[in-house]
């Protein structure tokens, strides 16, 4: 049997702690760096040392980025998920795994490839205080003896894992040879199941980043000004990242000084008050955070929606309720946030699918922050957030901020002074503020999330609040014009449709391919804004059954969506919900689909 | 009629003013408000500079009634520390002026106060500190003192927490406390707050008439009187003003301030040096345990870098800065892609 | 024209602090004490002093406990209202007001009556600390001579509102013969549009009581023994009357041994963990609160609901957003309280419509946390928890406490110490616990907000996660059929129906008799819990079409409905709102529903 | 083989283990488990009647590390302590021990820590201070020194929180300080804070040896070591046990503890009573500014009545109390709706 080229799933199971990132991280630069596209998942607990963690890399011509069951290729460093890491791979993998671990009793489906990596490290590895990390260099040695994988590629996944430390280069090279030797020495007859082949063309102007460092470069270019965090899984790299950009892109060298504030502050109360103090006083600001420090952020998140006060909240959401697993992924926010705070209250919320719009709604999320006055927060998660993705390149903003109604001192000069803060001049319901150092003797007003009126004056008057009230729920629907459209791909004879959000969009791409193959067509709509687009509707008046597909226990978006829809419609709607904290597979999402579509509605 | 006399920015004491006053007639608070309208007028402030900041309360109503002129926020319970770090940070020439009450400060708002203070964030933050919770109808707050009588006649068990004890624990820049009833001391240490750069801490005891001005109460307005010890006679001598030399020499302590004023105490029966801070904490302790109220300047120390100077922010709004300023070039950007490719 | 019997509203409109509130009652009592039906409503400012405060007080023979929009009875005693006051009385309205007060060019369809207030206190009150308050005494007096209230029912009403005051009856019936005398010295010949009579047979075991009052109370029959609390309006007086009623029914007066803890936390978050921890370790514990702070319990709710701990939380609405209007009623909570917290969170909840039901509720909601082992919130509001209403005496319990599923001692060993706290033994979805402090051995496990197995263990493995999160699912599901069940009145011919909860029950009440005398009937369903019960479908597809009334912007309820029926018939609902923060009058119900009902569906 | 010692109420040390860490291989948060290990297990305390309390981070897992056979509560992030509190109410009998960390403590729960320490429930608060957020990968917490430099290099330029100071500001009743290197002095302290009635606080410097262990750090083992200023001698007596004298006059103070157990203090280089609050502020401060870190017990005042005595609890858990302890009797009920008719 000839070996499947450049398809297949490979998956490193380690314990944490142990330094397996960084070899990780060489084996998928190095493949990229053949032009191959790749995925890679990291399922890591919530601890620091010690417990397992697995890695995947998927590796498909077709540029897949979900995440997929059953590994092809496994390597196993870890004794005590060994029986359990091998129930998982598919029939015929192949297994390098520690050579001691024993395979009696075994499946007998697989190859194993036993190596005695301890041994190896002690004895060829120099460097006493490198060796436990270098002895994961090994594996990747190995690999890529097993996947064909030349050893230039290893040499450049080096150098770019660790393009500020060529210190480090020959320590690595020399590890990764160890293995490449030993597969070359003892396994090389081995018949190969798999390899990887370059290719050209698939890569081109793709990188690989995060979604947390393209939301934090967006937030760079989106003019972010004020960031205050505290820190929480899996959000933390967001602020981090953003540190790191702001060093470069915003600090002056000469003077020492920076064009940006970032606090880490006591707590995430904390955190978003400073945002929307900072907000209120003109800069462009957020926070970011996950599950808790969201229920936390309730009471503010309240005030900025009633005083009309912009600020920019990224949820990277992770698994809950409460602690839940905090490395676990989730879209399980998505309600909670649309109406976070008592009373009658309600939020923009940006719902990105890809990395690339992690970029670009941290860039739209300020620009509807200050057009609408109000939080917008930005919906992400653990797998969107903190696994690496392949992307096309980001684009450099075309735009400049949208910093909505702002009235300076000239404007006041122009209106003599004749201006009232919560007054809807322009019939939008979006009504003009002044900021705080306004030189100007009639700009100030006083902000409250008490009850005022249109003067910001201080009032119980139930017509006023009534009246503000309407107005604020026109308001947004007036943002519900301006927030990102959805995406759809329909399909001509489809006459199913298929709504998703967020991350699961790489699942639901991929099944669509599948089931396609399958004979089975569906359109494909991907809500990228809450509230949610008209359109939405003739998308459901398109096609017979809907399935709203999502990440969280009660079919948050399925209810959202239910209850926008006009009454002769909502039959049409059926739920396929995912919820165990691993990033959802094509698999997960064209069973359940398959097997509704068996049952009559 | 004679004309208003005018500060020397050339503003009359009316643009200071606020909307009417809605707390109870007689209130402590009210009097701090006029305090601090003279305060403000007397210094000269930009009321467009000004940001008047509050959590909520009665106490943290009161921004509305003065500078009617200047940005007011009242935010939420407890937790206006955060929003005035946030506003400073946006805006370094915003004068951030913040109002709470004790249970804002001391109850709910613990956390933010503390934390504010160990970032040394620049602004003055004054407790209306009445022992209760005038809003809610007069519970007892975290600085009633034991056995402090509530007006249905419990009494309170616990230890106070009070804000300058904890502040000077922290290391607080700008530690006072004062009496609503005092505006003579009151006032001079308001304009030194101001012109202090770094927190200020002013603990100003306000009669609740309405819920805590009987007899048994530690923070009525009798009780106040009979138990005040003022430690020094407080004078400003603002930056514009000159200063005259009036006191024996070693009976006073002259502080020169960030923006060039002056803050002169002259001593009266104690002798303490604002500047130990170890001092401070016992002078309040022994005047706990003397069952009196020791105001006055407590500690000052003008040599620590306030937050956003720690932070380097530049000294314009960074509402001001644009995209250019912002943003990368298309150059490091498109370096940046390189690098990920 | 002959004057109408024991229907009418009276109103006083005065300033906040000076004292009118005690006179209110006195006139209340007085003629709750004739017999006659009584409504009192209060109005009042987030103030403590000086601003304006009304006070309704409405009388029908039916019973009605809604407000009415415009009296027939004013008392006007505050200057900056005056005018505003006497726009909004009837036509023939009879106006008591400070003659100084100018009615030049006011309206002339109104009785004026002239009354000296100030002066009348000055010359004829001796008492000076007392006079400011005894002041309102006199419009009581002047008050009972316009209605013919016999003088001995004030002097009942006084001995009534001042119980444990005896020596200041005399000074109060002193200050209200002034009234009553001046208003037989000068308006005795006023022909009268409004009498009150005695009657007998209407107000037999009829008692007045807060809600507020009555939850408190039904804490203590339900077996609190653990509360804690911040101060926030309209919240306080639960557990303000909780530690009243502890003073007097849990305090051993020979050892001075309380059978309660009330603490009053630091704020929110402290309160409902308090709780928490007392929940945790066997007590029947609760906090109170209300909007904002129901914000910042949302992270440990959400720990509650996971972790599985039983706890009662009542919810007294105010208006929102943030601070909103602290002293104003809403229903606004409604669907922010359902899941409350970040992740899949999902309550219990009770709606109390009455304060009998507040009294009720506080019990079975005790008894839901335990045998649920979950947070039950009980939302009330300020209407229905800060006003006297009218009731039926309260019951004594019948029933013991329901403990639910605690394994003692004994049990653990019957069980040979083989259990799991999250083993679903009885089918259920409902597990046992066990006290901290049992003495067994195997007694103990641990308690988390973050993964765990069946038998209490960390565990981040998506299996157990899901697993456990099914079951918690279900759980809900059978805490759905031990809910009160919803209250509802059928007429057999009605096309319409009506669905509503909480305190906006008076005014449906009233309005279907209203609307019946009008010639349209419509059935009528009162949810009284979340989640709602299946019977809703039933009444839903009996009728062509259904209201939901509720007091909020977003009609929440009509939402949560909508979620809940199938396809077909949720196009027979329709969306009533009112949300001005004044308590909702059957008018305001009946005109909407008459309009939509002239709309074609 | 021989079988295992047993304390005085007959249990091995191994009904004292819970299940095995995940912490990093040398943790200090390993080593204070181990200590409470002992010292429950010499102080032979009831595992039924053990109640351990935790909020989130590595150390607030430790719990789960020790006496598997007591009752564990993990809450949430900072807010322990009104976990804690509204346990101990509803059952006075649990032992209530909290172990929480520095960022737990200090930066998200400082509110909730002192309002705790205000009304001095009855509970051990062992606070496991690396400076650092162990579990979220290293940053500063506020009990960073300033000065103190992270891994990357970054220089906390904040003062620290220390939450022995903040404790002794509002009058904790039992406040110490220890390393979780130093067993000698951890685990006597331990068994004093546990039979001390009221809140024990425990400041053990625990350092994170992933995060915070290099040079530069303050809370780094090597630190510790070398700035460690022991105060006393610490040794703890159970009330089972006689007491001996082995130590000469004056040198020696004796503290008789809540159940009769006596805590020991021989001193050493520094003379401090601790029953002298001031003098302990002093020397925190004294010794802060000496750049040492003064360890041992700083403060104890056995006179202050706890929570649930001033609440004048019932010594029985409050679930064991039934219907007719609990509801009114029908005729006082009855009364009562007379009253409202
Ligand atoms: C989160 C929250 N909890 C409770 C309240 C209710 N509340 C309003 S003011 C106040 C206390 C104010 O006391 P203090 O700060 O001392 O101000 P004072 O009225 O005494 O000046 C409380 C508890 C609230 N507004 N928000
Ligand atoms: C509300 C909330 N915010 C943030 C987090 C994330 N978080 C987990 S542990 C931790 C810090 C722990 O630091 P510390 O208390 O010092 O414990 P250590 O790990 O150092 O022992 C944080 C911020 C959380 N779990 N909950
Ligand atoms: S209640 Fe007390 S604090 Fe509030 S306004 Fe009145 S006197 Fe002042
Ligand atoms: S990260 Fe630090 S605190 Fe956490 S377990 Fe490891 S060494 Fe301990
Ligand atoms: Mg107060
Ligand atoms: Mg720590």
């Amino acid at each position: 049997m000839l070996p499947t080229v450049n398809d297949l799933t490979f998956q490193a199971a380690t314990v944490n702690g142990s330094g397996s990132q960084s070899a990780n991280m060489v084996l998928t630069r190095a493949i990229f760096s053949l032009g191959i596209p790749v995925a890679p998942k990291n399922v890591f607990p919530s601890n620091i040392e010690g417990l397992p963690t697995w890695y995947q890399l998927r590796v498909t011509t077709q540029g897949y980025q979900a995440r997929k069951g059953d590994p092809d290729v496994l390597v196993a460093l870890n004794p005590a998920t060994w029986r359990q890491d091998l129930e998982q791979v598919r029939p015929g993998a192949a297994v390098i795994h520690q050579h001691l671990y024993s395979t009696a009793d075994a499946r007998t489906d697989v190859d194993y490839f036993p190596v005695p990596f301890t041994k190896l490290a002690k004895t060829e590895i120099q460097n006493d205080t490198l060796r436990k990390q270098l002895t994961n260099l090994i594996y990747v040695g190995v690999v890529a003896g097993l996947l064909e994988v030349p050893f230039e590629a290893i040499q450049e996944g080096i150098r770019r894992t660790f393009p500020t430390k060529p210190g480090a280069w020959q320590a690595n090279e020399d590890a990764a040879r160890i293995g490449f030797k030993y597969w070359h020495e003892n396994f090389s007859a081995h018949e190969r199941r798999h390899v990887l082949r370059p290719l050209t063309g698939l890569t081109d102007s793709q990188i690989l980043l995060e979604g947390n460092q393209a939301a934090a470069l967006g937030c760079i270019m989106g003019g972010c000004t004020v960031a205050a965090w505290y820190p929480i899984t899996p959000s933390s790299s967001v602020c981090e990242n953003l540190a790191a950009y702001a060093d470069r892109y915003r600090l002056d060298k000469a003077t020492g000084e920076r064009r940006i504030a970032i606090v880490q502050a006591e707590d995430e109360l904390a955190a978003l008050g400073m945002a929307i103090g900072a907000g209120w006083a003109g800069a462009r600001a957020m926070t970011s955070t996950s599950g808790p420090g969201i229920s936390l952020m309730a009471e503010f998140s309240g005030l900025a929606y009633y005083a009309e006060i912009p600020v920019v909240i990224f949820d990277i959401q992770r698994i809950g309720p409460s602690t839940g697993l905090p490395t676990r992924t989730s879209q399980g926010d998505l309600a909670f946030i649309y109406t976070l705070s008592h009373g009658d209250t309600k939020h923009l919320v940006l719902l990105p699918g890809t990395v690339a719009e992690c970029y670009e709604f941290a860039q739209t999320a300020f620009d509807l922050a200050d057009r609408f006055q109000t939080p917008v927060f930005v919906l992400s998660d653990l797998d969107l957030g903190m696994n690496l993705w392949m992307s096309p390149q980001l684009q450099y903003p075309e735009r400049p901020f949208d910093r909505g109604k702002v009235l300076t001192k000239d404007d006041l000069d122009r209106l003599e002074g004749e201006w009232g803060r919560y007054q809807d001049v322009d019939g939008d319901a979006v009504t003009y503020r002044t900021l705080p150092g306004t030189e100007h003797a009639r700009a100030a007003y006083f902000t409250r999330g008490s009850g005022h009126d249109e003067l910001a004056r201080y009032t119980e008057s139930p017509e006023a609040y009534a009246a503000n009230m309407d107005r604020l729920a026109r308001k947004l629907e007036t943002a519900r014009a301006a927030m990102p459209a959805p995406v759809v791909e329909t399909a001509d004879s489809a006459q199913i449709g298929v709504i998703a959000f967020g991350s699961t969009d790489a699942a639901v791409v991929e099944a669509r391919e599948d089931l396609r193959e399958q004979g089975l067509e569906f359109s494909y709509l991907r809500v990228r804004a809450l509230p949610l687009s008209p359109s939405l509707v003739d998308f459901v008046a398109a096609h017979e059954r809907i399935y709203v597909i999502e990440q969280n226990r009660d079919g948050q978006l399925y209810d959202l969506i239910r209850l926008e829809l006009p009454s002769q419609l909502v039959g049409r709607l059926r739920s396929i919900r995912h919820y165990d904290g691993r990033p959802v597979t094509a698999e997960s999402l064209s069973r359940p689909l398959l097997e509704l579509e068996a049952v009559p509605v | 009629m004679a004309a208003p006399a005018l500060n020397h920015i050339g503003l009359a004491r009316d643009s200071y003013k606020g909307v009417a006053s809605t707390l109870c007639a007689g209130c402590g608070h009210n009097s701090i408000t006029n305090h601090v309208i003279k305060a403000l007028y007397e210094l000269g402030v930009e009321p467009h500079l000004l940001a008047k900041m509050s959590g909520i309360g009665c106490s943290s109503k009161t921004p509305a009634y003065f500078v009617e002129r200047a940005h007011g926020f009242n935010g939420v319970h407890g937790r206006m520390p955060s929003l005035t770090t946030g506003a400073q940070l946006a805006n370094r020439k915003l004068i951030m002026l913040g109002v709470s009450g004790d249970g804002d400060t001391a109850s709910i708002g613990l956390g933010q106060f503390m934390h504010m203070i160990r970032r040394n964030v620049d602004c003055t933050y004054i407790v209306e500190d009445n022992g209760t919770y005038g809003l809610t109808k007069g519970q007892f707050s975290a600085t009633a003192d034991v056995g402090s009588v509530q007006k249905k006649g419990t009494v309170n068990a616990f230890l106070p927490i009070d804000p300058c004890a904890v502040a000077l624990t922290l290391g607080c820049s700008f530690v006072a406390r004062s009496f609503s009833g005092d505006g003579k001391q009151l006032v001079p240490l308001l304009k030194a707050a101001l012109a202090h750069r770094g927190t200020a801490v002013l603990d100003v005891i306000s009669p609740c008439v309405t819920f805590n001005d009987h007899d048994g109460s530690t923070k009525s307005y009798a009780y106040i009187k009979d138990h005040e010890e003022e430690l020094q006679d407080v004078s400003f001598i603002p930056y514009f003003e000159e200063i005259e030399v009036d006191y024996e020499p070693g009976t006073t302590t002259d502080v020169r301030l960030h923006d060039g004023s002056h803050l002169r105490l002259h001593k009266l029966a104690q002798d303490h040096d604002p500047s130990d801070r170890l001092g401070a904490i016992r002078l309040l302790e022994e005047g706990r345990s003397r069952g009196q109220l020791v105001t006055g300047l407590v500690y000052l120390d003008e040599t620590m870098e306030d937050f956003a100077t720690r932070e380097h922010l530049p000294e314009r709004p960074l509402h001001s800065l644009g995209e250019a300023e912002l943003r990368p070039s298309r150059e490091e950007f498109d370096a940046l892609m390189g690098s990920l490719a």
